[in-house]
């Protein structure tokens, strides 16, 4: 389950619909929950924006779900990331992976949080008291 | 007519989010696209320089010898920062 | 913070408390939530029985969340875990841990749950339609 | 005197679980208390003799040699298995 969304999103009622979606399939779930920190790169953090590219986007997490449904044993897996507006200790992003097994609960929350870094089409721009930057990927 | 669309730091150098215009004489693929973008000036030329750029054509990432055709839409953008 | 008890508890709420504790110091929370699953070993669980050893389950695992927050930045770790009935699909163990860096919180939520499993002092009782019977340990 | 535990299946083997003696004669380490409780019987032969069995004396994990002094909590029990 992928979405996009501008409102924050709420990780007790995700987890609570995921177990029950897993009914007694899943030993495991593992969740990352991704805020906005007050500092980076030594700067105070006042808000940052958070661009997408709608569609693409949308397809992206779609296609990372499924991969590490393919390479993994999975129950359900989630991927929430917000858009738009936010300040300091807001959530982000949040991905969870439910599995029998532990092991690939973690390696697939780790893969869906790690590959959305590196390949989802969102982009930062923080507010400092020094001014507007966007955030340098690799 | 192809769809061009540039994103966060890209589209701000450019001063342009989104344009459409006809698939220009002699481009055939991103890099020969590229090329002719950067014709239109420096801050053109400077800006799609820049190694680090992806592009997309109908919202999948490719290479620099991807064909362009009537009806694409051909996004530029700078590594992702998400998460 | 460790906590043993019997109720259940709900991932929401530690999330958001862990949250409110880490205040932007955090850009990263990974959590595991452990489940009674309806099969283990090929049989079908009924119900299951977590025994423990008072006081010394408590030293266990206060000594290894110190452990975690010894090895890695942590900006805040939570281990809960359950005792007594359970049935399949109810929570038994709850973990987190929070970091200013996603690899740090991955590692640290993994130790935690990991060396729980081979050190805490708790023992699960299954009851099967063949009966009850002890899970084994390593 | 000493407090004597046992957990689990190793309780529900021995039919006990707590007990408290007075240091038996000769008993200095685990490993003699081990010898003087299995000398209850077969079913305490047996059961002790489990090499996966984990010894804790007041609620830390210890070794064979580790001494055992009067008041002390000693704890058998069987390999864990929570999360």
């Amino acid at each position: 389950m992928i979405r996009v969304q501008t409102e924050d999103f709420d990780p007790g009622s995700e987890l609570e619909q995921l177990r029950d979606r897993c009914a007694g399939r899943a030993g495991a779930v593992v969740s990352f929950v991704g805020l906005v920190r007050d500092l980076n790169a030594g700067e105070v953090i006042r808000e940052m924006m958070l661009e997408h590219y709608p569609g693409m986007t949308e397809q992206a997490l779609a296609d990372i779900e499924q991969e590490a449904r393919q390479r993994w044993e999975l129950a359900d897996a989630i991927i929430i990331h917000r858009v738009g507006p936010l300040t300091p200790n807001d959530r982000i992003v949040f991905v969870a992976a439910a599995s029998p097994h532990r092991e690939a609960a973690f390696r697939a929350c780790e893969y869906l949080i790690d590959t959305l870094k590196t390949r989802a089409p969102f982009w930062k721009k923080e507010t400092t008291p020094g001014g507007v930057r966007w955030v340098e990927g690799d | 007519m192809i769809q061009l669309r540039y994103f966060a730091s890209l589209r701000e150098t450019l001063g342009v989010g989104d344009e459409q215009l006809e698939l220009p004489e002699g481009v055939s693929d991103v890099a020969s696209l590229v090329r002719w973008l950067q014709s239109r000036g420096e801050v053109w030329d400077t800006a799609l320089s820049d190694r680090r750029l992806h592009v997309a054509i109908n919202q999948s990432v490719v290479k620099p010898d991807t064909p362009v055709n009537d009806g694409d839409e051909v996004a530029w953008f700078p590594p992702v920062t998400g998460g």
